[in-house]
């Protein structure tokens, strides 16, 4: 049996990469990350929203028009073998970020602070003081991102002890944490396709954590992860796969109980404006009406899933309720007949070959069909599938987004504002219109007027783009019933999660 | 006689390797031999397994490339001619091979085994190749209806016979006898003899033929030449070798033949085993079992010698 | 001696063929329409980032130039570094192979403790209804998908009746004796720990079942052909006629013979055995070796694919040069 | 003696002849006859699945997902409403299809490649089994995977991929045959007759290694599906909403608990064919053994 | 002198797809005390059948249908096949095959195969029989230092043929039957080692049958000669007379066909071809090919009589007695 202060996790972790704050960009490995290293906020929900909440910084001044932010570090604060943290630790953690250069930086050079620039943006007032000279970006989103596994604070003295070849201790916290970070867990070893060790921190700023050891077993195939918990050999199956949590919540087991969250990303179609019937777009809304957005709910994410035709999620700043498109064969029809499609065209409808996709497109598909346009699906793995999406070579495409910070710019950004080369740009919609109207509601200071441009732009978003947004899933897990705050500890999932509410009856 | 087939010198070494850990090694095995086949003669050549018997008859065909000697047919050099080249003197030689049940292509009518090399040759319409397969098939014993069969629903000699008509079809001029009749019973062996006797007769044929067996050779041989090891040890008309043997190894083999109704005899009888041809004994090939083997034996070779006019011997003892 | 030369000889051609193998796994990598840094940078990552890293790996050279720099490194023993991990192939290698090895080790045991049984069986009864019952019962392991009998078996001995762990090389909370061989079983043996033996043992089984099954067949069919082929020679009626009685006929005179084409067949399996593992892996939680070269290839990830694949074949190489060798020390006919 | 009758008789005879001792030897070895009856029985599915199939293959029916084995879907249903049993019947055609396609391209390259090599030996040989080397010591699933990427998606590319991976030990198999042959002395009594290489490579030593490829043919059949399925497992196989056997058992893993059926029928069918196939295989090996039938 | 071996009406079928094969249709053989029996006859004549049959040997598809087989009084055909491996086979009765070295076992060496022969025959264990191995390869003229640890693949032809004699008789049987112990052996090996055994059973006083098809070997070793036709024994004589006074117009024809070196006459041969024996020819199976064959000779089967002493024949011409012709 697992001990009470143990916390067992069955999960994949074929898609960790690096454990390293500065590294480290997939939700699942930032979860891990963010347990090991602390950074100057932490993001949290508050009343149902995500918000950045402090964490090593104290609290924080923004001056001159939001272009100054001057942080005050924790005097309590310490990394996991006992060393405090000091305004050197940060400073050297975002250049140690912007020096590396990997997949998060580009967060940093969003709000303004780059490789080139980062001796004169980022400063020391004090040893416990730290200056951010940014961008001016609304306060939400630069406080957003510093709240994100990449804004982990690593301890210089540490890693630059083991720096190899002016790595800036790259491959040393590639696979553990070693006294390098002040979060609540240390990360005590990763042992590739085998396990994750965590164990908590006895110098956390927060207060030791409940559980003191995590184990992340690896545990590829999710049938052998829902097996595994339901024996209770493992306290929590992180991915199971719908189907399962449908039979648990169908038929609740004795021992194990299903814990769902609303999830921060989106899974949409995009069509390439650029190809042939879909330069018209009428034909591109047929496509809009064909597809059968609540049986994709019932049926594939067996109701994992809420209805949200916008890019801006439940639950975030600037999301308006707006659903305007459901299932109607005789208006599809009808738009395809103005648009000169009477008999409808062939297409090919690309994807990724994980179950929920593929029994997507067979859905999609099949009410395509239903109007007449007669989709051939090709699936591939996915870095086949973004390369050919990146060269705008698909013509329907059905993907998903995962959100970066908890702020609308995070969507906005790539959903409508084809010049920062993201999806828009991708699926060909070069729209100026939607591209001012995102750029303008990023710079927005004002709370009230930036709400206004989002709700201008959605609107205008839901009418014009080439995207069909399916829905907004839930995420779930399966669990002991002996696990208390598991709830809690999930709810900014895909964005945040927090290990340290957890603990066992 | 004038000669039908010439050759000087003729070696061929094989590289051969026994297993994946050896080195591989030379095998002599034709060393040095020259002889004349003349025209019209049935050339026979005995020797134990081994020693070059069928190695002799499929270079002359050019079936393999000699390492070095030159062959003529009918005067002219074919040492070194290639296979387009040779087209035309495959039809002049052919050959009947030693073992009757592999010689006969499993999966092909006798039709198409025996009609094979019109085909190459000769580009004539099915009608005829079905005259002349049939006749061939005719002279050899055989009839019409045989020729829809496979070889599996033959007899040792009935195939044997196939082979024969296989390469007589071709109305060659020479051709190379490999131990014809060691797989058949006697009394097949006693038809086969009689027929190729004829046959011979017949179309004007030459034999080079090669056998173990001396009783055979009496009865059918004109010339014989006896091998041990790659190298001839006595060669002569036959009835000089028979009446007049004089090298040691002729003399043995013609003891080893049991003697049918004779009764029990004492023989003299050559000791030991026949050498491995990966090592061959030092100075003369024989001395090694021969049993009146001298010093000078163990260390020179002894060249030929000629006994009478064209009878000729390698041994010391002729010296 | 002998000995050498040929092991030389057969390691030099091994060159040739890994040499082979490089240029071929390279072709076809880079021939694959997708883009590793993309795929490791994940659908969110801006195109600017992704020309850049792709400038930073060099994949914006030249193919011949790439080649050469990959080439130049294996003669140093270098196989580069992982784009995904960004550590050297041959660490990730060095961490995932034992773990293979002995699945596949296991799996081999298990097929040959099978196969061969089940071959001479059928062969020594042949065309009785034991001979059928062993044929049908070898041939069944080749002929379910490895991922749908290793799901039962999981469902059933498992979950159902609880008798064998159900993922992992290890209990959580076994702590296993140091590193030595990097085998588990082998390992613990040292130490003496047999605790920790048990316990990998337990974890092994199911997947090396599954996997060892599924190579029964063409090990137990190669034993019985050649077993019958064996009964049929001059030697086994000379056996007879000594008087020495049946069971030393076959299990003396016939077994060693027979079993002299079975181990070639039992090399080749040993390789599939290998390479087949991805499946098995990835149900059973097993951090192989089949599972980090698939994924890398999924992730398009060419220094782990080159890496990994010349890696298996070296070690399949290896496998059948050992293999020709147990062959000579079988088959005396083969030494000399 | 005693040969009476035409050519014509004697010819229908003999294969009359040749029947019978096929047909004989097929009746005393019974798990040939299981065999036979198990593949004949596939291939009839997959001629035949229009008539077969009860329901369309690839319709999607919301209101009828995930029922049970029942007399109106005795296989049950999916989660799309789709009637298991017909997208297993159709299945079948998918299979047949990928069975052709190997056999036809593995053997020919195999075969191709094995008797030149064999028959000329030397140099040659060294070549082509180097490059053979080559494909067999390369871990299978993975040159299937990239040259599956490499051609496109889609099960029949797979399965070409896998039949570039499958023919090595086609073109061994024949290399040893051919080795065997031509240096039997009825080779070389074509070779006296004057025909060339060519001639007697095509005519004479390939009809001879066919036998034994086309057992081996069979009985790759089955890991050839398997390997497939595997491909579908890794999300390679047969695109969506195909009925292709190994992407069905793979597709309803997470099921297996709950609603067995839909990955358990299909794979008692792709168990089912490869069973046939290996014992087909091994049949006629056993059958065509010179020493049996001679 | 005392009866060692009496087969009488001996059937052997072989059951395959063309049919049953009758191989041997009521073969009567006899063998007294260090006697030597010649079997001589065409290819497929069953010769070897017999002799396994002595052994105990024929395996599926054969089958013995019916018969006596009686070996020093008991008849060995209704033993179990323990009783006949615990005391005839290996140790009263031994055989020597055709092909020595595909009949040595290629993984072993000859050292081994002797000692095992030795072991089983003695009850002793292996080990200890090895002791006695050196001696009986000393006995076939075998270097016993170098030849002991070889592998049947490394020695010749004769010295295989030699190992296996030595298997054969370091058991001491009380009858050997050697099956073309020479056919595949050079002519002048072949003459070495049937002196050989010529010398070692005289002094081992054993009983041998020896088959061959070679009908001067067999004069020349025997004292007796049977000759066998399709599955018949159709005469028997001593080995003088056999040549001297053939009988049966098959002896007559098998004499005629041997060339002879000196002897220049023409080879006749005989006609025709051996019967398939699935579908044998009525009465004397011989008559299709026979130059005097008459009405009966297709009718009946004629029965082994001895028309001469000693002398046995299976033909109608004889059934008034000898007649000159
Ligand atoms: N293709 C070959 N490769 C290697 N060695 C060969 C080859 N052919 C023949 N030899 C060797 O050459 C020697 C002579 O062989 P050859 O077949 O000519 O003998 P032979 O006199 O015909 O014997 P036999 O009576 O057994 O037919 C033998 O030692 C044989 O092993
Ligand atoms: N295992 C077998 N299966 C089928 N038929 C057999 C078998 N063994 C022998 N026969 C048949 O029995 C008959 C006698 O065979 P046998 O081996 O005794 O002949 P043989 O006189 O020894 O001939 P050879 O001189 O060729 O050795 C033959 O017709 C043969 O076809
Ligand atoms: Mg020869
Ligand atoms: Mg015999
Ligand atoms: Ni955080």
């Amino acid at each position: 049996a697992i001990p009470k202060d143990s916390l067992v996790i069955a999960a994949d972790t074929q898609i960790l990469i690096s454990l390293d704050p500065a590294v480290c960009y997939e939700t699942f490995a930032a979860q891990i990350t963010e347990a090991g290293y602390s950074g100057l906020t932490h993001i949290q929900p508050v009343n149902g929203v995500l918000t950045p909440v402090p964490a090593l910084a104290e609290s924080w001044d923004i001056l001159e028009d939001g272009t100054k932010y001057v942080f005050h570090l924790r005097k309590n604060a310490r990394f996991s073998n006992g060393d405090p943290v000091t305004a050197d630790d940060v400073i050297f953690s975002f250049q140690r970020l912007l020096s590396i250069g990997k997949s998060p930086a580009w967060l940093l050079e969003e709000i303004g602070l780059t490789k080139e620039n980062m001796n004169e943006t980022i400063l020391k007032e004090d040893d416990m003081t730290v200056v951010l000279k940014t961008k001016p970006l609304a306060p939400n989103i630069i406080l957003s991102i510093l709240g994100g596994s990449w804004g982990g604070i690593v301890n210089k003295k540490v890693v630059m002890a083991n720096e190899i070849n002016g790595d800036f201790g790259e491959a040393f916290l590639q696979d553990k944490s070693a006294g390098a970070g002040a979060g609540p867990y240390e990360i005590v070893e990763w042992k590739r396709n085998d396990h994750v060790l965590l164990r908590a921190n006895q110098y956390y700023w927060g207060g030791e954590p409940a559980i003191k050891q995590i184990y992340i077993k690896d545990v590829p195939e999710a049938t052998t992860q829902f097996l595994l918990v339901q024996k209770g050999d493992v306290d929590v199956a992180w991915r199971v796969t719908t189907e399962q949590a449908a039979q648990l919540r169908d038929s609740p087991q004795k021992g194990v109980k299903l814990v769902t969250v609303p999830s921060q990303s989106n899974e949409y179609v995009a069509m390439n404006a650029q190809w042939g019937p879909f330069k018209d777009e009428r034909v591109v809304k047929a496509v809009k009406y064909a597809i059968d957005y609540d049986a994709i709910i019932d049926s594939v994410l067996k109701g994992f899933a809420v209805l949200n035709q916008n890019f801006i999620p439940i639950g975030y700043f600037g999301y308006i309720e707006m659903n305007p498109y459901k299932k109607d064969v005789e208006k599809a029809r009808q738009l395809l007949n103005e648009a000169g499609y009477p008999e409808g065209f062939e297409v090919e409808l690309l994807t990724n070959p994980t179950q929920i996709r593929m029994d997507e497109a067979v859905l999609i598909q099949s009410n395509l069909a239903e109007v007449g346009i007669k989709a051939k699906v090709t699936t591939m793995p996915a870095s086949e599938m973004y390369a050919k999406y990146r060269q705008q070579g698909h013509q329907i495409i059905l993907a998903g987004w995962g959100i970066d910070y908890p702020d609308p710019d995070a969507l906005a950004k790539p959903f409508a504002n084809y010049r920062v080369k993201q999806l828009a740009w991708r699926t060909m919609w070069y729209d100026d219109h939607a591209a001012d109207l995102a750029e303008k509601a990023g710079l927005e200071l004002n709370d009230e007027r930036r709400l206004e441009l989002y709700k201008e732009l959605q609107e205008y978003w839901i009418e014009k783009s080439p995207f069909a947004l399916l829905y907004q899933p839930l995420d779930f897990w399966v669990i002991r019933d002996n696990l208390i705050g598991f709830e809690e500890a999930a709810a900014g999932y895909s964005i945040t999660f927090d290990f340290t509410k957890i603990s066992k009856k | 006689m004038e000669a039908i087939v010439t050759i000087e010198n003729l070696r061929k070494y094989f590289d051969i390797k026994k297993s994946i850990f050896s080195k591989p090694r030379k095998v002599k095995a034709i060393n040095d031999i020259s002889l004349n086949i003349p025209r019209g003669s049935i050339f026979s050549v005995v020797g134990e397994s081994g020693s070059g018997k069928s190695t002799l008859g499929r270079l002359i065909l050019k079936l393999i490339e000699p390492t070095s000697g030159k062959i003529c047919f009918e005067g002219e050099d074919i040492t070194d001619l290639g296979s387009k080249d040779l087209i035309k003197y495959r039809r002049e030689m052919q050959i009947v091979q030693q073992d009757p049940y592999n010689s006969l292509h499993p999966r092909k009518l006798i039709k198409d085994i025996v009609g094979e090399g019109l085909k190459i040759h000769y580009k004539l319409p099915s009608d005829e190749i079905y005259v002349r397969i049939k006749e061939i098939l005719e002279r050899v014993g055989l009839r019409e209806e045989h020729m829809f069969r496979y070889p599996h629903e033959f007899s040792g000699g009935q195939r044997q016979r196939i082979a024969m008509a296989r390469a007589l079809v071709l109305r060659p001029k020479f051709l190379v006898l490999d131990e014809p009749t060691s797989a058949l019973d006697v009394s097949v062996q006693a038809r086969t003899l009689a027929l190729l006797k004829e046959l011979k007769e017949s179309l004007e044929l030459t034999y080079l033929f090669i056998t173990h067996n001396l009783a055979v050779v009496d009865y059918i041989a004109t010339h014989v030449t006896v091998m041990y090891l790659g190298k001839i040890m006595e060669l002569g008309s036959k009835d000089e070798i028979f009446s007049n043997p004089k090298h040691p190894y002729t003399m043995s083999l013609l003891e080893a033949i049991p003697s049918a109704g004779r009764g029990k005899r004492i023989r003299k009888i050559p000791r030991g085993e026949i050498p491995s041809p990966l090592d061959p004994p030092k100075g003369c090939l024989f001395h090694t079992r021969c049993v009146q083997a001298m010093d000078i034996c163990s260390k020179e070779e002894p060249d030929e010698i000629e006994i009478s006019k064209g009878h000729l011997c390698r041994c010391h003892l002729y010296s | 001696m002998k000995l050498e030369t040929f092991i030389i000889k057969r390691l030099f051609l091994m060159l040739i063929v890994l040499f082979g193998v490089s240029v071929v796994v390279f072709v076809v990598a880079r021939a694959i329409p997708a883009d590793p840094v993309g795929a490791i940078l994940g659908g969110n990552a801006p195109i600017e980032l992704v020309d850049e890293m792709r400038r930073r790996l060099g994949l914006d050279k030249p193919l011949f130039d790439q080649f050469l720099d990959f080439m130049s490194g294996v003669v140093r023993g270098d196989l580069g570094v992982s784009i995904k991990s960004n550590r050297p192939v041959i660490k990730d290698i060095a961490e995932f192979f034992p773990a293979t090895l002995e699945l596949a080790l296991v799996a081999a045991l298990i097929s040959i403790i099978l196969g061969v049984p089940l071959g001479i069986f059928s062969a020594v009864h042949r065309n009785k209804l034991v001979d059928h019952f062993c044929r049908v019962f070898s041939i069944l392991g080749v002929s379910m998908p490895v991922f749908w009998t290793g799901l039962l078996l999981l469902i059933l001995f498992y979950y159902r009746l609880g008798w064998l762990p159900g993922s992992g090389r290890v209990g959580i909370f076994t702590v296993m004796p140091p590193k030595v061989t990097g085998l588990l079983l082998l390992d613990s043996l040292l130490a003496g720990d047999f605790g920790a033996f048990k316990d990998a043992l337990s974890h092994i089984i199911l997947p090396a079942v599954v996997l060892g099954y599924s190579a029964t067949a063409s090990i137990a069919r190669i034993m019985r052909s050649s077993m019958l082929d064996v009964l049929r020679q001059d030697f086994i009626r000379t056996a007879k006629a000594k008087g020495i009685g049946r069971r030393l006929v076959i299990y003396r005179h016939a077994l060693r013979n027979a079993l002299i084409p079975v181990v070639t067949v039992i090399g080749l399996t040993f390789g599939s055995l290998l390479e087949g593992a991805v499946l098995t892996e990835t149900i059973f939680g097993w951090p192989g070796l089949g599972r980090y070269i698939v994924n890398s290839l999924l992730l398009l990830d060419y220094p782990a694919i080159m890496g990994g694949t010349l890696f298996v074949a070296v070690v399949y190489s290896l496998v059948n040069l050992v293999v020709d060798i147990i062959y000579a020390a079988l088959d005396p006919r083969m030494r000399v | 003696m005693h040969n009476e009758g035409s050519n014509v008789i004697s010819r229908r005879q003999l294969l009359v002849e040749d029947w019978k001792h096929t047909l004989y030897l097929w009746r005393q070895n019974k798990l040939a006859m299981v065999g036979t009856v198990l593949v004949a029985f596939f291939i009839l599915i997959a001629i035949f699945a229009p008539l077969i199939a009860p329901y369309d293959p690839i319709e999607v029916d919301l209101s009828r997902t995930l029922l049970p084995p029942s007399s109106e879907h005795i296989f049950g249903t999916d989660q799309f409403g789709r009637d298991i049993f017909s997208r297993v019947v159709y299945g079948a055609r998918i299979e047949v299809g990928i069975i052709l396609l190997v056999t036809v391209i593995s053997g020919t390259i195999g075969l191709a490649v094995g008797i030149t090599a064999g028959y000329f030996g030397g140099v040659i040989d060294d070549v082509l089994m180097r490059i053979t080397d080559v494909f067999l010591s390369f871990p299978n699933l993975i040159l299937a995977m990239a040259l599956s990427a490499m051609l496109g998606r889609g099960v029949f590319n797979a399965i070409i991929a896998i039949s570039l991976v499958g023919w090595t030990i086609i073109a061994r198999l024949a290399r040893a045959e051919s080795m065997k042959i031509k240096s039997l002395p009825y080779i070389e009594a074509i070779r006296a007759l004057g025909a060339s290489n060519i001639r007697i490579l095509l005519l004479h030593i390939l009809p001879m290694c066919m036998s034994p490829v086309l057992v081996q043919l069979s009985l790759r059949m089955g890991s050839i599906i398997l390997t497939a399925a595997g491909l579908g497992f890794l999300g390679l196989g047969a695109q969506p909403p195909t009925p292709e056997w190994g992407a069905i058992v793979s597709d309803g893993r997470s099921y297996l608990v709950e609603q067995w059926w839909i990955s358990t029928f299909p794979g008692l069918f792709i168990a089912l064919v490869v069973l046939g196939f290996n014992l087909l295989g091994d049949g006629i090996r056993d059958m065509m053994d010179p020493r049996i039938r001679r | 002198m005392k009866r060692l071996l009496d087969v009488s009406d001996l059937r052997v079928m072989f059951h395959t797809y063309r049919g049953t094969i009758k191989a041997l249709n009521g073969v009567r053989l006899w063998l007294n005390e260090e006697e030597r029996l010649g079997i001589v006859g065409e290819t497929g004549c069953g010769k070897s059948v017999s002799a396994l049959s002595v052994m105990r040997l024929i395996e599926a598809p054969g089958e013995i249908i019916d018969g006596q087989i009686l070996f020093e009084g008991n008849d060995i055909l209704k033993l179990s096949e323990e009783e006949m491996d615990r005391h005839i086979r290996g140790k009263r009765m031994s055989m020597i095959f055709q092909e020595p070295i595909s009949a040595l076992n290629p993984v072993f060496k000859v050292g081994f195969q002797i000692a095992e022969a030795i072991a089983h025959r003695n009850d002793i264990d292996i080990g200890d029989a090895y002791k006695l191995v050196p001696e009986s390869l000393e006995m076939v003229g075998l270097d016993w230092k170098r030849s002991i640890d070889l592998y049947p693949h490394e020695l010749s032809g004769g010295m295989a043929q030699r190992a296996m004699i030595a298997m054969a008789l370091a058991i001491k049987p009380k009858l050997l039957i050697a099956d073309e112990p020479t056919s595949a052996l050079d002519v002048t090996i072949q003459a070495q080692i049937l002196q050989l055994l010529d010398e070692l059973v005289k002094i081992g006083k054993n009983a041998v049958i020896l088959i061959t098809h070679d009908l001067g070997v067999a004069s020349e070793f025997c004292d007796r000669i049977t000759v066998m036709y399709a599955g018949n024994v159709i005469e028997i004589s001593n080995s003088e007379e056999i040549f001297d006074e053939p009988l049966h117009p098959y002896t007559k024809g098998l004499i005629s066909s041997i060339p002879i070196i000196g002897a220049s006459r023409e080879l006749t041969g005989i006609p025709g071809s051996v019967p398939d024996l699935v579908s044998p020819p009525s009465g004397c199976r011989f008559h299709p090919r026979c130059d005097f064959c008459f009405d009966r000779c297709r009718m009946e089967l004629p029965a082994l009589s001895e028309i001469l002493p000693g002398h046995f024949v299976a033909c109608h011409l004889y059934s008034d007695g000898v007649k000159e012709g």
